[in-house]
């Protein structure tokens, strides 16, 4: 029954969120919970579908509180659970993840963002930026893929099992609408073909043995008692995390070697920022582009470095300054001025950032 | 971005755009090139201006939405004003002869307008539920994204089983893409 | 916008006056269906998305008891008793 | 006389057609509303407040003041403004996703606190406007997006009996009802009484009201009064379920 539901490597045309369930069906994720909501909801109605014939589950819980915890409580038993959602949806999932990232609970979440605040739009924007980085009450020990592609939600999405799995934070693939709903080329594999082996996945709830008489029992919490005894706990977190740093984050650069003019942007939007820089380069322009592949943690040092040599940074995402903040924390005291280009909601295209670089110069 | 195809299709809700659209980038994807295609959505399941981008080019596509298409094909009163904004002096602008009171609504800047009459030859000739077919005929003409045989094999996929209950069906289908091809031939 | 705009069809029987609001139908149907006499059928006028709108076929069997206009989501039908 | 569409007199005009889909019982729920609120003439005092899912599409719905909020949600939005303003008849109008699944807590905690507002909840078996995946209401063996293979009640449980459970929870005072929009006068004096009971002040009313939705389900106009009027009767029984001052049968 449960064959591989990818041999080797094939190329396929298909939506983002179909994407996302073949590639949790090849990470070997053994359950999906999940709760409707648009334009996450075919990642459920693929899985739901494909999932029985592989030996997977799904459930669908009330709402999505449940379903971020129904995943906590799917991880805990040592199985490589996920969940995926949007807008509102996501609101409700960071008090489980909130949970997830005070007791290293590995979870795994898509977020396929559409508008907000609130209800807004069903159809795409890069507003859950914050939400997805630093919700919840605490100090957002979350490591987040912001990815541009069907390409990269495929990669992205094994390797959030695995990235998970091995440092024990909630790991986050931030999608959007637009990558949800569209459909494009790219290869899916089995990862064991391009080398790559999944993590394995341990328990920490439901061990063998009778508790306090072969092994000490799990006693887990998220309660302390004392201001000191916290303190502790959550430094000791945060410098764990901080040790995971290096090894996690990634970014991509686009002639950013002579470039004056420096476009950042994640996401969806890197697409339009690299088809800017192409166009302008053949008019002689010298632009570059910066894109965080992990939003969350950023890398920031080689942001720093290529602000030394840069005239201007533009900011650019379908948001009001929320990756703007990002940038801002991460190159504190640089002093290359800054611009920025915001459509809160709206798509950006390679065209109008031509417009807008060119206005500028 | 320079050597992409650019098209947005419209149309009310149940006029099909969102199919053709979906059977035109498969026959472009099959063909081994780089096709994207994002149905535009609101809330409402039915209803309301239904707006498919497609892109096709012989590399990676940018970003998934555009500002001007090198083809616009509006069905609908409301599909004409709401695709307008997509109209520039490279823009071929593609209409239904049988919309009505668009008069004012016509692109100013674009580099040809025309009205084809789709639906009154779905009606007439063949049959209404072809109308998006025709239209697919009309889009292919104009943009040379696939070819004909190309298109013919990509609806067989998809509406092969229906063919198979109804070999008619076929030949309805393929007659419709041609009377597209035809529409529009030397006239942009 | 003049709210008494949309555009109608109307359809006399001998014991009604049935009139279609064309740009309120939407086509559904529900109204063939619960028509107790089986007079409705679908009409060549086209309602507000563009598919068929509603009609009593010509063999007037309509007794004007208005089950298709309760029945409607869209209020796009009037009964009229003829007197 | 020119001849002119009967809608009710709470309905705003300019908003129709509305944005439902074709052959929607939404229209039919709304339209016994409306009727209702024409009747005890409380337009003015009605306040509407709608869920996320296809009942947000009812925000523009009345000329009564109105206030779209968040799935599952409705019903505390409007119990705020009904502690804040009692002199206002406050509706909340949800589908069964948001009353029974991610709001049953707010529907079940309003009903306990014996909340003078009316709930209205749309039961159409379905999540509609996220494309048809499974809901609380979902009868047993039913395909939908997330039930591909049919609902299967041993993992997934039987459909919510939504007003039997909020009688069980209401006080004294409240009044709870199933109608069908397959009966759309009765479905009137149930929406009506319940809220009649809220401008009595003798508690919580809540009325559930059958629905179709041929769009999800892929149904005609046939097949979708069949399964309204056939296979939902078998899990939903239509009746008043509590009415004050009267002994539960």
């Amino acid at each position: 029954m449960s064959e591989k539901p990818i041999e080797g490597e094939k190329r396929v045309f298909m939506t983002g969120n179909e994407v996302v369930a073949w590639a949790a069906l090849a990470a070997e994720a053994d359950i999906m919970y999940g709760y409707p909501i648009t334009p996450q909801n075919e990642v459920m109605h693929y899985w739901t579908r494909l999932a029985p014939k592989y030996g997977r589950s799904f459930l669908q819980t009330e709402d999505e509180i449940s379903a971020g915890f129904t995943t906590c409580g799917g991880v805990l038993s040592g199985k490589r659970a996920f969940t995926a959602t949007a807008g509102p949806g996501n609101i409700l999932m960071q008090e489980s993840m909130t949970m997830a990232e005070m007791m290293r609970i590995p979870t795994v979440l898509v977020v396929q963002q559409r508008g907000g605040p609130s209800t807004a739009t069903v159809i795409y924007s890069q507003q859950e930026v914050t939400m997805t980085c630093f919700g919840g009450n605490g100090e957002g020990l979350r490591i987040v893929y912001s990815t541009c592609s069907h390409q990269e939600l495929y990669d992205y999405t094994i390797k959030a099992f695995n990235v998970a799995w091995k440092y024990r934070f909630p790991v986050f693939v931030l999608g959007d609408g637009y990558q949800a709903k569209m459909r494009e080329s790219l290869k899916m594999y089995d990862p064991a073909t391009k080398g790559i082996k999944m993590v394995e996945t341990q328990p920490s709830l439901g061990l063998a043995g009778v508790p306090g008489v072969d092994r000490e029992p799990s006693h887990l919490r998220n309660t302390y008692n004392t201001e000191e005894e916290l303190c502790e706990v959550v430094t000791n977190l945060v410098e764990e995390y901080n040790k995971v740093v290096p090894e996690v984050v990634e970014y991509e650069t686009f002639e950013t070697e002579d470039a004056e003019i420096v476009l950042l942007g994640h996401g969806i939007v890197t697409r339009a920022a690299q088809a800017a820089v192409k166009t302008l380069r053949e008019q002689g322009i010298k632009v570059g582009h910066f894109r965080p592949i992990t939003i969350h943690p950023f890398a920031a040092d080689e942001l720093r470095a290529i602000c030394k040599q840069a005239k201007k940074l533009i900011v650019i995402e379908s948001a009001q300054g929320q990756f703007e903040r990002i940038v801002k924390e991460a190159i504190y005291g640089e002093s290359v001025p800054m611009e920025s280009y915001f459509k809160p909601g709206q798509g950006i295209t390679g065209e109008e950032i031509v417009e807008y670089v060119k206005k500028g110069l | 971005m320079s050597n992409t195809v650019k098209v947005a299709l419209a149309g009310e809700g149940g006029q099909g755009v969102q199919s053709v659209a979906g059977i035109l980038v498969e026959a472009a994807n099959d063909e081994g090139r780089e096709a994207l295609y994002i149905p535009n959505f609101g809330v409402e399941q039915r209803g309301g201006v239904s707006v498919a981008f497609c892109q096709i080019s012989d590399e990676r596509i940018g970003s998934p939405k555009f500002k001007f298409a090198d083809l616009v094909i509006a069905l609908s009163d409301r599909a004409v004003r709401r695709t307008k904004q997509y109209v520039d002096e490279n823009t071929v602008f593609i209409y239904d002869s049988s919309v009505e009171g668009v008069e004012d609504d016509m692109p100013q800047k674009v580099k040809k307008i025309l009205a084809i009459p789709a639906l009154d030859i779905a009606k007439k000739e063949l049959h209404p539920r072809v109308f998006n077919v025709i239209v697919m005929g009309a889009a292919i003409a104009v943009t040379k994204i696939v070819d004909i045989k190309q298109a013919k094999s990509a609806l067989e996929k998809k509406l092969g089983y229906k063919f198979k209950q109804d070999p008619k069906l076929r030949e309805l289908n393929f007659k419709a893409l041609e009377k597209g091809v035809e529409l529009v031939e030397g006239k942009v | 916008m003049t709210t008494n705009a949309y555009k109608m069809k109307q359809v006399e029987t001998t014991k009604s006056v049935f009139t279609i609001f064309t740009g309120l139908c939407k086509g559904c149907g529900l109204c063939i269906e619960k028509c107790p006499t089986k007079t409705l059928h679908w009409s060549e006028a086209l309602g507000v998305y563009g598919t068929p709108s509603v009609e009593p076929k010509e063999n007037d069997n309509c007794t004007a008891c208005g089950m298709c206009a309760l029945v409607c989501p869209d209020c796009a039908i009037v009964i009229e008793r003829k007197k | 006389m020119a001849v002119v569409p009967n809608m009710p007199k709470s309905w705003r005009v300019e908003t129709k057609p509305h944005k439902f889909c074709p052959g929607c019982g939404h229209g039919l729920v709304l339209k016994a509303l409306g009727e209702a609120i024409d009747e005890l003439e409380i337009q003015e005092r009605v306040v509407f407040g709608c869920d996320i899912g296809c009942s947000l599409l009812s925000w523009d719905f009345f000329n009564c003041d109105s206030v779209q909020t968040h799935h599952g949600r409705t019903t505390p939005v409007v119990t705020g403004v009904k502690r804040a303003r009692p002199d206002r008849i406050c509706i909340a109008y949800m589908g069964d996703g948001g009353g029974y699944a991610i709001g049953a807590q707010h529907l079940v905690n309003s009903a306990a606190r014996n909340e003078r507002i009316t709930a209205i909840l749309v039961n159409n078996c379905n999540y509609g406007m996220t494309g048809g995946q499974m809901a609380p209401t979902t009868l047993p063996g039913m395909k939908t997006q997330t039930s591909p293979y049919g609902r299967d009640t041993e993992t997934m449980g039987y459909p919510t009996q939504g007003p039997e459970m909020v009688a069980a929870i209401a006080r004294e005072g409240a009044y709870v009802a199933r109608g069908t929009v397959a009966n759309v006068r009765r479905l009137k004096r149930y929406i009506k009484s319940a809220l009649q009971n809220q401008i009595d002040g003798k508690g919580f009313s809540f009325v559930e009201a059958l629905s179709g939705c041929p769009t999800n389900w892929s149904t005609n106009a046939q097949k979708t009064w069949e399964f309204i009027e056939k296979e939902m009767p078998q899990y939903f029984k239509v009746g008043e379920i509590k009415t004050p001052g009267k002994k539960e049968e």
